[in-house]
Order: structure tokens, then C-alpha cells, then sequence
């Protein structure tokens, strides 16, 4: 039933967006939908731990606990992004970029990209998978593009070819899944939950050859190393919720359906082949992110380089296999959605008060804008995976696997680049927080709903990091709960 | 007969790679879905499933007729030159091509057991044709060539999807089918405004975006 | 005893710099100033006025007593005719280096204090030899130590067969004495040359009675170094049997001071003063004769 | 399994007692003194920020030094770094601060992920992170990975340590962090470092091979040199204690290597002894570093500079932090009354002890640290004279120093109690070391109740050396009864009378203070002397009016920091160079772009057998 809720609601609020009148109003019902939609999305996870999986629908939508812990994570920033966007898009008319007639247009956009983002752990057949992938991609175009500057149709371009090449690639990959599904005689139907049972019969040639145009199409999605190039082009164009959204949770989905089919070949015999092409990628995007990451000169490229790292890390982590890594790797998933979303609200924040993207003529943050400038140097620590917050606990249990895996190398590996991106940061957002601000700026007071929206996400942030150190045990059960689907 | 027919598939395709102008590039693109169509017919006829015949008259309607008449208004609309703006001549795109289907065909044995031959020819082609489009995205200049070239690869994909496994699950087709409709819909849409903003379809001059 | 010590300390030491100045005259075939020429000096200028300059703080006007106290305390440590009682469990040999860096740090602070050119160039030459002189110190310390079994002074002031260690500890020594009371190698005791003098640069601005306590204290810390050594090359037990042996001990005593005082001013006539930098290698030869003597020890020749 | 909710997770120990006495002993007076000494510089809210910001700090510190999972221990190590960042940072206005700001976290964070690594490789072999458990599993573990941690806690807590090679964030960070707040950074955050060292190397780890020992020696020595040279040639003050604070981490470092040779060659007496040195120096370390840099505060905030080349003449207008002043230089140069002598001569003694009692090759070696460590005490000596000299002796050179007030009676306060502390330490030397004796005992597990340690006689009773003596409170007393003896000669035998006049200007009418040495020349002699280090850089100019009249005269000199120019830069350089040659992979063409899905794509397919 929660299901139904989770998914209603968006459609609900795309609908209504169409016929209200005030702005204003509308946005704070916005919020309301979406917390509901979070309570849903929390009872359907406790429903899933419970009670395994739902099916829904005469079958097309099938939940199990991989599904739940995502659709979570996408209501959790779903909710933040809506409370930010009141006081953005309000801010947007006051200075004249967009017209208010765009803001109903802006409303329905951000209702569909968060239905069709619902949908996407929620389609039971692979097929279905695809297509709500495709959704999320065209959707999300019109928002890369909102604003009619020469970058943002340029950036909406790339977005949408790259991405649209990558996932043809991954439909190539299920149709071969199909195919391999097809000569062992079995039932035709694309359903993840008939060919879970029936992995270890399918042909492994065929498979390993599937899951490589799989990783790359969602790859070139997930924004993994030598396909990210679109990532930081759409992320710094798009309007600041709807690129937290974007790099917050967009980029989990396309990791989700990776690891849907990742299961079927882990399930076929074939981890080993599995865990080294996620290493693999991991570590190239952790490489080529810290280069970005160092001579970085716009401030929103910066954090859609950083979401690259985070995902390479994401990736070693589903890598490494041992359950410490898995439960690690899901828990960096939702940290890292929470924690850069912040960033992403605060960056926004201040490329609206200073009206430019360049770093280094950004400079005394904290004095013009003390209350988002205290919150992004929070961020930024907690990004960075210092002891307080909780992306230092999943980034721990990574590396702790990593080295318990006996890997050393790779964890050396992660341990170096951690710190040059740490280093990195600093001094970026060491030079623009602190230091004496430009004369014209003036310290400027905030909304509340904006206040509101980061106080939520900072809550999450240093709550889950101190509840996790002691809440450790059933988190690693819940991952070895995961790999069973 | 299917073998005519994916011969007369793979010339139009030949023709795609090789084409100038873009008028051209659509004429062949129209060719290839025809030939698609009689493909997709043929399989339904041998198979007697009703929804293949459905899937059939969809693909007729849709890439045969919709989708080019939606190209050509671009083109006539955006009164911008018809020069495609070749990355490298069409002899040296042919070659490219010749490599190509020689590449996909070992692909293709690789994957098929070695027995019937007939199935790694489709194979063979269907890869062909999906490096084909992925051809026209990356050596050609215009926008246009840009949308084709995704058309094209979805293209070889329906023919993998029918040819190797009958064809999806009906309702997965459907909404594929939709997908595709609407994402040239919103390609050209931006084709537009990037024709508004920057007064020419040629992509390889976006580049403000870097590092 | 101790106040025996003392006043054998406050009246020997003069004469042993007189001697030294005499011999100098001497062997350059002049007549030269009487033996006894430093109390002279030491008494006119107690009758003298005493001229402070006003930029001087209260340091200016401690410094003569804190020198000359420590200074004491180190010639209490040396056990010239008590050998080991409560005054020995006060400090080793280290301790005595260390009461000694307290004297020359205030004196430096004072030179520094009245704010002339000449008082820093003093202060800086001064530490700068004297952090210098610290490490060929301790490897001497350490051929001691090693040899007679702890760092303790009274440890090899009983009689003791002359080892070949205990010799190159001796030199070692001695070049480390002709740095540290400014003899001519290292730095020229009667000249005002501000090119070339040292300790007398820092106690330019003293004057009456300050300048008699400080100089009292250098010729307390020169007889405490002749008496080291002294004690290295000609070792001397104690005091034992008839009564004329017991005067023929005092005379024996006394003359190992003597030879040494020649032999000081034997090289002070023939070497040339060094140039400042220069100093830093003949203090690590020093430094390096401290390593033989070690070695030595360490091989128990 | 990993069960965080360890009961004891927290262990009270004699080190752990001990660190935390070394914490609240500089604290206290701290605190005493922020209060005068924010009350002119930051706004009231500032001023709140910073009090909370110092008791996170001090808080911070005690925790780290009393947890007892490795786990917490982290976390509590690295929120020590964030807060100690964010204080560094306070004056936000300087562009200074924010690249010391910068460097200082960098490198404590690298340092961090060397930590991690060692704990990590433990939790591989002992599969537990609480101390104990590690402690018994580390009996059995291979000695091959045991140097591998070893080194990894080395670099790790070097870093924090400030040993040479990674010492280059000390001279940035601590000047810039508010004074009160620099005393306690130098004075006790450096030795949770230490405690590290202690904690995880000598008591956990376990040391078994001597070569740990030589290895720690031979970078205490390197540092205590480099150190005390570049703090020769300082003039800012607060950079000039920062350095001097990596020499005395050297000396403490000795101490502690010593204790790690000695127990490699099981001599455990002397093991014992080397390590009360090493904790000796620790706290007197804290206690007069703590009072130099309060001094340097008060100095800073009367004058408003740091710049000794400025200052002159404090002592007449500053008498009490003068005297606080002149106690603090007096004990760090280790003169005898004060606790600086005691914990050097402890040193000392401990390296002549082992000397005796080890065999030839290595006698040599302990012989020359020796010597090496007495050069470093002079140098200091040396350096603390020029400070003191220039800062508060003579005319004052500047503006800045003639218009120079006493400081606010809560900061003299603050100076006070350390001063008090200074004198205690060092005449109560006896009994301290008892106490330390039972920490040292209690790390090495070691029973040491058959050592006497009256420091009277120092008789190591197993050991065959002549016992040792030195009585601090004796030396006092003499010390004084010859002043007072010295006093009476100087009353009584001449004449009364003295005159106040101008100094001895060799005639000339002009006497002013540009005739004072400066603290350039003061170091003159030392940067000759080492200038196969520092590299001086000498540039003079004769600005003519005419061929023949020179108007005046330039002298322009600065020594090269040789680590920073040949390690740090070139590493530096190449890193940004690697990232700006990686940024030419996007250069904007979605053909490009293109182009590597489907190179990727190909890639993959090749090498599939290879995965």
C-alpha cells in the first residue's frame, strides 16, 4: 500500500502544479507531498526488512530491501530539495532570471523527475527498468537546460546524447541478458525475480559480456570514471535542487541497477569477475576526480567532480564484496546523497549572492553569508570524512574491508586520494570562506525554508554519525540481507 | 528470403555511413526502417504471435513515416545548410565501416554457439548496425546527425531484441517504442533553442564548457 | 673546609694569571709586569668610582654577583682538599658546565643590555664560541666517565695510572681552555680591538667594583680549568704520611698549575689569533680529540 | 567481533595520568590568561567562540589521551585537528592565517591516514580494536609486520610531532592561533603525539628490534639540530618558540628512543630511566614552552608586533613579563636552578648510564647523541639570549616599542603560576621523579621497586656504575649564599659611590638606538657557521648620489629553508602538474566525450578474459 503512496503523490503533485495559481502556496504543499512521501518510503523499509520483498500490481513492482534502502535515500533528498526550492525559485524571480510564469513549469518538471526517479527501484522487470531510466534522463534534460543561457543548453545537449548513447548500450546489455535467459530454455519474461532463482544455469559467456555493456550504458549514467563526462557540465548548469537532486540520487539510481544485475552474476558464479570490474572502475574515477578535483576553478564543477569520487568509492565499495564493505558501501550511498545535497544548497546560496561560479573571486563567505558559510565549512568536513559525521564512518568500513579483503593496494590507493581531495577542498573553500569579503558584498539574511531545508540534512548528518559507531551490528546483518535480494 | 532483406538492411546502412548531406542520411535512415518493418513482419508471420504484428505496424508508423517527416520540418524550419560537416571523407567512413562488420561478425560467432550460422549473420548485422550509429554520433558534426545516429543504434538494437530472443515482453516494446518517440521529441525541441541561441546545429562549436 | 676552598680560590687564582702574564713577558724578552699585577688591578679598582650607563636595567647591576656566585659554586664542586663529602652530592661534571653557561649567559644578557655595538658584538662571539665548546666538552667528559666509572668529579680525583685516554682528554681540554677563558688562539685577553675581542667586549661597560667581582670570577674560572686538567695529566691522591711529605704534596700540588700556566703561555706567544669563523674548526678538532680520547677509553688502552 | 560498546572504553593508567596532569597544568594558566588577552582584540561574540573553541580543545586533548579503543581514539585524535584548525584560523582576516590554516590540516590529515593504516593492519591480525586485546595479540605477531606499523605510527605521529622532515606545518600554524591558544598547541598537543609514540609503540606494539630506537634517535638528533638552527636565525618571536618546540621534541624523542634501544637490548633499568628522562623533559617542556609563548602574547598584544628587530627596551616599560620572561629563557636553555637543567642532565646522564653499559660500536653512537644534544643546549642558550637581549634589553627600536604598557593583571596571573611551576619542578626534582618512575614502570611493564631514586644518589643499583650525584636544592642554596657573599664583597670593599651616564660611544656625539646589535648580526656568527645548511642568501647595494658620495646602504640577507625548497615544492609542483595535464581530458567536444564511451566499450570487450 505504502507503495502506492510513494509513487502516487509525485504524479498527485505534477498534476496540481498545472493548476495552481500561487506559487507561493503551491510550494509549501510541495513540501507536505514529499513528506508524506518519506514516511511511506520509512514504513515500506520496515515493511521490507520484515517482510522480504512485496509485489505489487500484478507483478511489475517488486520490492526487496536493495529497492527500500533506495527509494529512502531518493525521498530523504527529495524532501530537502523541495523545502530548498521554495526560497531558490522565490529568489530567482526577485532577480529576475526566470520568469514567474517558468516556476509552474519548474514545479511539474520537479514532480515528474521525482516520480520517474521513484520508479526506477521499483519496476520488478528489467525492460521496465530501463525505460523509467530513460524517463529520469529526458526529464531531468529540461531541468539541466531551465535556465536559457548558451552553457545550460549546451550542458542539456551533452547531458542528454551521452546519457541517452550510454543507456542504448545498457538496453544492448539486457536484451543479451534476455538472449542468455532465452537458450536455457526457460520462460521469456525479463522479471528480476524469475531470473534470480534460475542464475547459476544461464550461459556465463553471455553473461559476462552482458554485464560489460551494462556497467558501461548505466556506467556512462552513474557518472564512472572514463564515461563522466557529461557530470560536471549538467551539474554546474542545472538550478541548485535540482542538481543536489541530481548528483544526490540520480546517480544511485543508475548505481541501483548496476547492482541488480550485479546480484544475477554474482548469483551465476561469477564475483570474482564482478567485484574487479567494479575496483577497476572505482579506482578510475577516484584517480581522474582528484585531478579534476586540484586545479578546479568553478565552484559547482568542484562538487560534481567530488560526486564522482564519492561514487568510485561507492563502486570499490560493492566491489570489495565482504559484507563490512557492502554495508559500508550502502551507507556511504545514503551519507553521500545527504551530504552533498547540503553542499549543493550551499553552493547555490552563494553563486546567487556573489553571482559568480569562478572560485577566486569568491572570497569571506562567512561574513556576508554566516549562516550558509558556517554550514558549508560543516560540509565540507563532513565530505571530506572527518570523525564527526557519517560519511567518515562508511568510509571507514570501506577501507577496513579493503584491508581485512587483504587488498592493501587498493586501500593505499584510497587512503592517498582521500587525502589529496582532502587537501584540495581545504584550500579551496579555505580561501573563499575565510578571508575579507569584496566591498559591495553585504551580509545578507536568508529564508527560513532554506535555513530549515539545511538543518534537516546537517541533523542527518552528525546524528547518523554518532548513532552508527554504536548502532553497528544490525547494520552489517541488513547488508548480508541485501546480497540474498 | 530474410536474408535479402538484412542484405538490403546492411546497403542502407552502408549508404547512411557514406552520406553528405542530411537529407540523405534521413532517406537512408527511412530505408533501414522499411527494411526493419519487413524483417519484424516476416518473424511475426512465422511466429503467429498477435503482438508482434502490433509492434510491427507501430515501427512502420513511427519510424517510417513520423519520425522522418518530423526531421525533414527541422531541417526546413531551421534554414540551416544541409552540409553534414564530416569529421573524415566518406571513403575513409566506408573503410570504417567494412572493419566494422568485420569485427561484429567475430563478435557475434563469439557469442553464438557456431552451429547456425543464420542467427550470428543477424547478430553480426545487428552490431554492425549499432557501431554504425554510434559512427554517425561521433564523426559527425550537426546535431542532426547526432538524433539519426541514436535512431540508427536503437534501430540495430529492435532488430537484435526480435531477431535473437522474438522480441521483448509486448508491453516492454510499447514503451520503448513511446521512449524513443519522445526523446526525438525533445532532441529536436533543443535543437531549436540551440539554433535560437547559437545560430548554427554545428555541436563540435559547444564548447564553453571545460575542464 | 668549603670556606678553606674558598679563599684559596679567591687568592691563588690572580697569581696563576699573573704568573701567566709574566711568563708571556718573559719568553718575549721583556721585563714585564710583577706576579702579583692582578691584585694590583683587583684593588684599584675597588678604590675606583663606578660609572652605569643609564639604558642599563637591573640586570646590568646583578650580573657581577650572579657571575661571580655561580662561579664559586662551580669552584666548590672541584674537590681540591675535601674529597668527598656533603658538598660532592650537589652536582657532577656536568653540573659544573652547566653552573658555568648560567655565568656566561648573564654576562651576555648584560652585555646586550647597555645597548652599544661593542656589548653584542661580545655577547654574540661569546655564545657563539661557547655553544661551540659544549660538544668536544662532553666527549671529554665521557673518555672521563668511561674511564673511571661515573661522570662524578671526586671519581678520578684520587690517584690513578696515567692512560693514554686520559692524555688526549687532557689536550682536548686544553684547547677547549684556550676558548673558554679567551686565551690568545681563540680570543686576546688584553686587547680593546672590538676586531678581536671577545669576553673583554662584554664587561667593556663595567666599571670599580662590578668589573673587579667579574674579573675575579674569570681568574676563578681559569683556575678551576687549570685544575681539571691538572688533575687529568698529573693525577695526585691525597694527602697522607709525615708532615714534610705532606708540604712536599702541597708543592707538588701547586706545581702542576705552574706547568700547566707555561704551557699556556707558551702557546699564547707563539700562535696568532684566529679569525672568528676559523674557531668552528678548531673546536671540532677539539671535538674530534674528545672522540679519540672515547675511543681510547672504550678499548681500555 | 568489532563490539564498539567496549565497557572500558576509557583507561585510566599512570601515562594516561599523567598526560592528562600535563594537559590541565598548561591549560589552567591559559585559560587565566585569554581572558586579558582577547578582551582588545575580537568582538564579545568572537570572544565567546573562542573560550568554547579552547575548552572543546583542552577537552578534546584529555580524551584522546584516556580512550582505550582505537576507534574512539581516532575520532577524538582528528576533532582535536578540526578544532586546533579552527583556532589557528580564528583571525580570519590575515591571508596568513588561512594558508597556515591550510598547511596544518593537510598535513595532521595525512599524518591521520598513516594512523589509520596501522590500525587497520592491527585489526587485521588481532581482529579486535581495544587496546588490551590488541596488546596481548601483538606477542605473536610476525616482527615483519610489526616494523611495517612501527614505521606507519612513526610518520603518523611524526607528523603531529613536528620531526624534521615533517615539521613544516609547526612554524606556520602556532604563531598565527591566538597566543594563549599557541602556548597550549606547543606546549601539550605536540606530546599526544608523543603519548601516541608511547602508547602504541613502547606498551601495545612492543619493541623487539634495536633498530626502531637507532631510527628515532637518529631523527631526535637531526631535529633538535634543525630546530634550535632555524630558531637561531628567527626573528618573528612566536615562529622563533614554534621551532624551538621541534627541538625540544628532539630532546624529548632521545629519551624516548633510548628507552626503546635499551629495551630492545633488555636492560630494563636503564630503560626505566631514559624514559622518566624523556617524561621529565615532556612536562617541563609544557611548563616553560606554555610561559614563553604567554610571554610572546603579552609582548605581541603591548606592542603590536612580533618582529624582534622592532622591539628593545621592554623591560623598563614591561618589568613583570620581563622577569616572566627571563625565568622562561633561563629554564629552556637549561640553566641549573630551574627544571630545564634537571631534565637535560637526567638526559644526559641517561645516554653516559647507557654508554657504560652497552657494548663498543654503540658507545660511540650514544656517545656523539650526547654531544650532539650538549651542542643543541648551547645553541639554545645562545638563541634564547638573543631574544631576550633584543626584546627587552637596551633602547627600544621602534615606535612600536615605546609605546609599549604592562599587560592586563589577569595574563601576568596566567604567567605567574607557570613561572611558580617552573621553580617547583625544578627544586622538587626528586620527587617528581619518583612519580615518574612509576609511570615509566607501569608503561615498559617493568616493577621498579628495586631502583633508588633519590636523585641524591643516583645509584641504578643493578647497574655497575658509581653512583651519580645531584641535589637541585643544594645548588640553589649555594648559589644564593655566594650571592649574597658576592653582594657583601661589592658593598663593603669599595667606594659607594656610582655614576649614571650615557654608554661608551667611543666619542662620537650620536648615540642612538640604530648603534644596538640587531637580532641579523646576533646570528651572524651561527649563519656562517652553518651555512652548508641554511644556504644564506647575502645582497648588499651602495645607493649613490654621485660617483663619489654614497647616500646609503642596503643589506639584505635570508637563509633558504632547505627541506621546504627540496622536498615539499618539488613534490607540490608535480602534483598540480599531473591534475593540469589531466584537465586537458575535457575540453568541451561531445564528440570527444562520445569517443571515450565507446573506446571504454571496445577496451572492455578485448580484455574481458583478463577480469
Amino acid at each position: 500500500m505504502s507503495i502506492v503512496i510513494v509513487l502516487g503523490i509525485p504524479l498527485l503533485l505534477a498534476l496540481g502544479s498545472l493548476f495552481v495559481r500561487k506559487e507561493r502556496l503551491f510550494g509549501v504543499i510541495n513540501c507536505l507531498g514529499y513528506f508524506i512521501v518519506l514516511c511511506a518510503s520509512i514504513v515500506l523499509f520496515n515493511q521490507t526488512v520484515f517482510a522480504g520483498h512485496i509485489r505489487a500490481f500484478f507483478d511489475f513492482i517488486y520490492l526487496d530491501l536493495l529497492s527500500a534502502v533506495f527509494i529512502v535515500v531518493i525521498a530523504v533528498v527529495a524532501f530537502a530539495s523541495a523545502l530548498y526550492s521554495i526560497a531558490y525559485i522565490k529568489k530567482d524571480i526577485q532577480q529576475k532570471i526566470i520568469s514567474p510564469g517558468k516556476e509552474r513549469f519548474y514545479y511539474l518538471l520537479f514532480n515528474l523527475f521525482c516520480f520517474s526517479m521513484f520508479c526506477v527501484p521499483a519496476m520488478n522487470n528489467l525492460g521496465m527498468l530501463w525505460v523509467a531510466i530513460e524517463m529520469t534522463t529526458l526529464i531531468s534534460a529540461f531541468l539541466v537546460g531551465f535556465y536559457n543561457s548558451k552553457e545550460s543548453v549546451e550542458a542539456a545537449w551533452k547531458y542528454i546524447i551521452i546519457c541517452s548513447v550510454g543507456i542504448i548500450f545498457a538496453l544492448l546489455g539486457t536484451i543479451l541478458f534476455s538472449y542468455a535467459f532465452s537458450i536455457s530454455g526457460l520462460s521469456k519474461s525479463l522479471n528480476w525475480s524469475d531470473m534470480l532463482p534460475v542464475a547459476q544455469v544461464l550461459n556465463k559467456n553471455i553473461l559476462k559480456i552482458a554485464f560489460i555493456f551494462i556497467l558501461v550504458g548505466y556506467g556512462t549514467k552513474a557518472g564512472l570514471a572514463p564515461m563522466h563526462t557529461w557530470l560536471p557540465d549538467a551539474h554546474s548548469q542545472a538550478v541548485a535542487p535540482i542538481s543536489a537532486l541530481l548528483s544526490g540520487v540520480l546517480l544511485k539510481t543508475a548505481i541501483y541497477a548496476i547492482l541488480r544485475f550485479g546480484i544475477i552474476i554474482i548469483k551465476s558464479g561469477e564475483f570474482a569477475y564482478f567485484s574487479h570490474l567494479m575496483i577497476l572502475f572505482g579506482v578510475i574515477s577516484l584517480v581522474i576526480s582528484s585531478g579534476f578535483i586540484l586545479v578546479q576553478k568553478d565552484l559547482k564543477r568542484l562538487l560534481a567532480y567530488s560526486s564522482i569520487e564519492h561514487v568510485g568509492i561507492i563502486s570499490i565499495g560493492f566491489g570489495l564484496g565482504s559484507p563490512l564493505a557492502i554495508g559500508g558501501a550502502i551507507l556511504h550511498v545514503f551519507n553521500h546523497a545527504v551530504t552533498k545535497s547540503l553542499m549543493f544548497f550551499g553552493a547555490g546560496n552563494i553563486v546567487s549572492a556573489y553571482k559568480k561560479h569562478n572560485m577566486n573571486s569568491i572570497r569571506g563567505v562567512i561574513k556576508v553569508l554566516p549562516f550558509t558559510g558556517i554550514r558549508v565549512l560543516l560540509g565540507v568536513f563532513a565530505l571530506t570524512g572527518f570523525p564527526q559525521f557519517s560519511i567518515f564512518i562508511s568510509e571507514i568500513m570501506i577501507i577496513l574491508a579493503a584491508f581485512t579483503n587483504g587488498s592493501y593496494l587498493i586501500a593505499a590507493l584510497l587512503l592517498l586520494f582521500l587525502a589529496v581531495i582532502f587537501g584540495a577542498f581545504i584550500y579551496h573553500f579555505g580561501k573563499m570562506l575565510f578571508g575579507n569579503h569584496p566591498k559591495d558584498a553585504v551580509t545578507q539574511g536568508e529564508p527560513f525554508s532554506g535555513k530549515l531545508a539545511f538543518l534537516f540534512l546537517l541533523f542527518l548528518i552528525c546524528g547518523l554519525g554518532v548513532v552508527l559507531i554504536f548502532k553497528y551490528k544490525d547494520l552489517l546483518w541488513l547488508a548480508q540481507r541485501l546480497l540474498q535480494g | 528470403m530474410q536474408g535479402i532483406i538484412l542484405f538490403v538492411l546492411l546497403v542502407s546502412t552502408y549508404l547512411m555511413v557514406i552520406a553528405k548531406r542530411t537529407s540523405a542520411l534521413i532517406r537512408s535512415f527511412r530505408y533501414q526502417s522499411l527494411c526493419l518493418f519487413v524483417i519484424t513482419f516476416s518473424i511475426a508471420l512465422t511466429q503467429r504471435e498477435p503482438e508482434l504484428y502490433i509492434v510491427a505496424g507501430l515501427l512502420f508508423i513511427l519510424k517510417v513515416l513520423l519520425i522522418p517527416y518530423l526531421l525533414y520540418r527541422i531541417i526546413r524550419r531551421i534554414k540551416v545548410s544541409e552540409d553534414l560537416g564530416l569529421f573524415i571523407n566518406p571513403q575513409l567512413s566506408l573503410l570504417w565501416a567494412l572493419a566494422f562488420t568485420y569485427l561484429s561478425w567475430i563478435f557475434a560467432s563469439y557469442i553464438v554457439s557456431a552451429n547456425n550460422t543464420i542467427l550470428t549473420g543477424t547478430l553480426a548485422i545487428a552490431f554492425f548496425v549499432v557501431s554504425a550509429g554510434m559512427f554517425l554520433m561521433v564523426f559527425r558534426m550537426t546535431a542532426l546527425s547526432q538524433i539519426i545516429g541514436l535512431l540508427v543504434m536503437e534501430n540495430g538494437l529492435f532488430l537484435l531484441a526480435s531477431t535473437v530472443s522474438g522480441g521483448m515482453p509486448f508491453f516492454v516494446e510499447i514503451a520503448i517504442f513511446f521512449d524513443v518517440f519522445v526523446s526525438v521529441l525533445i532532441m529536436g525541441f533543443f535543437v531549436y533553442r540551440i539554433n535560437k541561441l547559437f545560430t548554427h546545429i554545428d555541436v563540435n562549436k559547444l564548447s564553453r564548457l571545460k575542464g | 673546609m668549603i670556606i678553606l676552598q674558598i679563599i684559596l680560590f679567591i687568592l691563588a687564582a690572580p697569581l696563576l694569571s699573573g704568573l701567566i702574564t709574566k711568563l708571556k713577558n718573559n719568553l718575549r724578552m721583556r721585563k714585564g709586569q710583577s706576579v702579583f699585577q692582578p691584585y694590583y688591578n683587583l684593588a684599584k679598582l675597588f678604590l675606583k668610582d663606578e660609572v652605569i650607563s643609564e639604558t642599563a636595567s637591573w640586570i646590568f647591576r646583578i650580573t657581577p654577583c650572579v657571575v661571580l656566585s655561580s662561579t664559586l659554586v662551580a669552584a666548590i664542586l672541584i674537590p681540591v682538599f675535601i674529597f668527598s663529602s656533603s658538598v660532592h652530592q650537589m652536582g657532577d661534571f656536568f653540573a659544573l658546565v652547566f653552573i658555568l653557561a648560567l655565568a656566561r649567559f648573564f654576562l651576555a644578557l648584560s652585555a646586550l643590555d647597555t645597548g652599544s655595538s661593542f656589548g653584542g658584538m661580545g655577547a654574540s662571539r661569546e655564545m657563539f664560541i661557547s655553544s661551540l665548546v659544549e660538544p668536544a666538552l662532553c666527549m671529554v667528559i665521557l673518555s672521563v666517565g668511561l674511564q673511571f666509572g661515573s661522570t662524578d668529579i671526586s671519581v678520578f680525583s684520587g690517584a690513578h695510572a696515567i692512560t693514554v685516554s686520559s692524555v688526549v682528554a687532557a689536550a682536548a681540554l686544553f684547547l677547549i681552555i684556550l676558548a673558554e677563558t679567551s686565551r690568545i688562539p681563540v680570543d686576546n685577553q688584553e686587547t680593546h680591538l672590538e676586531l678581536t675581542m671577545v669576553h673583554e667586549a662584554m664587561v667593556l661597560e663595567y666599571s670599580g667594583r662590578s668589573l673587579a667581582l667579574i674579573e675575579m670570577a674569570s681568574y676563578i674560572k681559569q683556575m678551576i680549568f687549570f685544575f681539571l686538567i691538572a688533575q687529568l695529566v698529573f693525577p695526585i691522591g691525597k694527602p697522607i704520611g709525615t708532615f714534610c711529605q705532606i708540604i712536599f704534596w702541597v708543592l707538588w700540588y701547586l706545581m702542576r698549575l705552574g706547568i700547566i700556566a707555561i704551557i699556556v703561555a707558551l702557546v699564547e706567544v707563539t700562535m696568532a689569533k684566529m679569525r672568528l669563523f676559523r674557531v668552528a674548526d678548531f673546536l671540532g678538532f677539539a671535538f674530534v680529540l674528545g672522540i679519540v680520547a672515547t675511543v681510547c677509553a672504550i678499548l681500555g688502552v | 567481533m568489532l563490539n564498539l560498546l567496549a565497557k572500558n572504553l576509557f583507561l585510566f593508567d599512570p601515562l594516561s595520568l599523567f598526560f592528562l596532569a600535563v594537559i590541565f597544568i598548561v591549560s589552567l594558566p591559559s585559560l587565566v590568561y585569554s581572558f586579558g588577552y582577547l578582551k582588545g582584540e575580537y568582538s564579545f561574540a568572537k570572544i565567546i567562540l573562542a573560550q568554547i573553541l579552547l575548552f572543546a580543545f583542552v577537552l578534546s586533548m584529555a580524551l584522546v589521551v584516556s580512550v582505550s579503543n582505537c576507534l574512539i581514539f581516532l575520532i577524538f585524535w582528528e576533532i582535536m585537528s578540526l578544532i586546533s584548525y579552527f583556532l589557528v584560523v580564528f583571525d580570519t582576516k590575515n591571508a596568513r592565517s588561512i594558508q597556515a590554516g591550510l598547511i596544518y590540516i593537510v598535513m595532521t590529515h595525512i599524518g591521520t591516514a598513516f594512523i589509520i593504516a596501522a590500525f587497520m593492519i592491527l585489526y587485521n591480525h588481532t581482529h579486535s580494536f581495544d587496546f588490551l586485546a590488541i596488546k596481548n595479540a601483538c606477542k605473536i605477531l610476525p616482527s615483519g609486520t610489526k616494523d611495517i606499523i612501527f614505521l606507519l605510527f612513526l610518520i603518523g605521529f611524526g607528523t603531529k610531532a613536528g620531526i624534521v622532515p615533517l615539521h613544516i606545518w609547526l612554524p606556520y600554524a602556532h604563531p598565527q592561533a591566538p597566543s594563549h591558544i599557541s602556548s597550549i598547541m606547543s606546549g601539550v598537543m605536540i606530546k599526544t603525539a608523543i603519548y601516541g609514540l608511547i602508547r602504541f609503540v613502547i606498551s601495545i606494539l612492543g619493541v623487539n628490534s634495536s633498530w626502531w630506537g637507532v631510527l628515532i634517535m637518529i631523527l631526535a638528533v637531526i631535529s633538535c639540530l634543525v630546530g634550535i638552527i632555524y630558531a637561531l636565525m628567527e626573528h618573528d618571536i612566536k615562529r622563533l618558540l614554534a621551532y624551538s618546540s621541534v627541538e625540544n621534541i628532539g630532546i624529548i624523542l632521545l629519551g624516548v628512543g633510548l628507552a626503546m634501544f635499551f629495551i630492545s637490548l633488555n636492560l630494563p633499568y636503564l630503560a626505566v630511566f631514559s624514559l622518566i628522562a624523556g617524561l621529565y623533559h615532556l612536562i617541563n617542556h609544557a611548563i616553560f614552552k606554555g610561559l614563553l609563548f604567554l610571554c610572546a602574547g603579552s609582548v605581541y598584544k603591548a606592542t603590536g608586533t612580533r618582529h624582534i628587530e622592532k622591539l628593545g627596551g621592554l623591560i623598563k616599560k614591561m618589568p613583570q613579563t620581563a622577569v616572566y620572561f627571563l625565568f622562561g629563557a633561563m629554564a629552556i636553555s637549561a640553566l641549573p636552578p630551574l627544571n630545564g637543567f634537571v631534565s637535560e642532565w637526567l638526559t644526559l646522564q641517561a645516554f653516559f648510564l647507557g654508554a657504560f653499559n652497552v657494548a663498543g660500536g654503540s658507545k660511540i653512537f650514544l656517545g656523539i647523541c650526547a654531544a650532539m644534544l650538549a651542542l643543541t643546549g648551547g645553541l639554545a642558550a645562545a638563541c634564547f639570549v638573543k631574544v631576550f637581549g633584543l626584546t627587552f634589553l637596551a633602547k627600544p627600536r621602534s615606535h612600536y616599542a615605546e609605546s609599549a604598557k604592562e599587560v592586563a593583571l589577569s595574563m601576568r596571573i596566567g604567567m605567574l603560576i607557570l613561572v611558580v611551576l617552573i621553580v617547583i619542578f625544578g627544586l622538587a626534582a626528586a620527587l617528581i621523579i619518583k612519580l615518574l618512575a612509576k609511570v615509566a614502570g607501569s608503561v615498559l611493564g617493568i616493577d621498579i621497586g628495586a631502583m633508588s631514586f633519590s636523585l641524591n644518589n643516583l645509584t641504578l643499583s643493578p647497574q655497575i656504575a658509581k653512583s651519580v650525584y645531584l641535589s637541585i636544592p643544594a645548588l640553589a642554596l649555594w648559589l644564593i649564599v655566594f650571592g649574597i657573599i658576592s653582594f657583601v664583597i661589592y658593598r663593603i670593599f669599595g667606594k659607594a659611590k656610582s655614576v649614571i651616564s650615557k654608554t661608551w660611544d667611543c666619542g662620537y656625539y650620536k648615540f642612538d638606538s640604530r648603534n644596538e646589535y640587531t637580532a641579523t648580526a646576533f646570528s651572524k656568527p651561527f649563519r656562517i657557521a652553518f651555512s652548508f645548511f641554511l644556504l644564506p642568501y647575502r645582497k648588499t647595494q651602495k645607493i649613490r648620489e654621485s660617483f663619489y658620495h654614497i647616500k646609503s646602504f642596503t643589506y639584505e640577507t635570508h637563509t633558504t629553508k632547505v627541506i621546504k625548497k627540496y622536498i615539499y615544492d618539488p613534490v607540490l609542483t608535480l602534483v598540480f602538474k599531473t591534475a593540469k595535464f589531466m584537465r586537458r581530458m575535457q575540453p568541451g567536444s561531445i564528440h570527444l566525450y562520445l569517443g571515450y564511451v565507446f573506446v571504454t566499450l571496445l577496451l572492455l570487450i578485448i580484455f574481458m578474459r583478463q577480469f
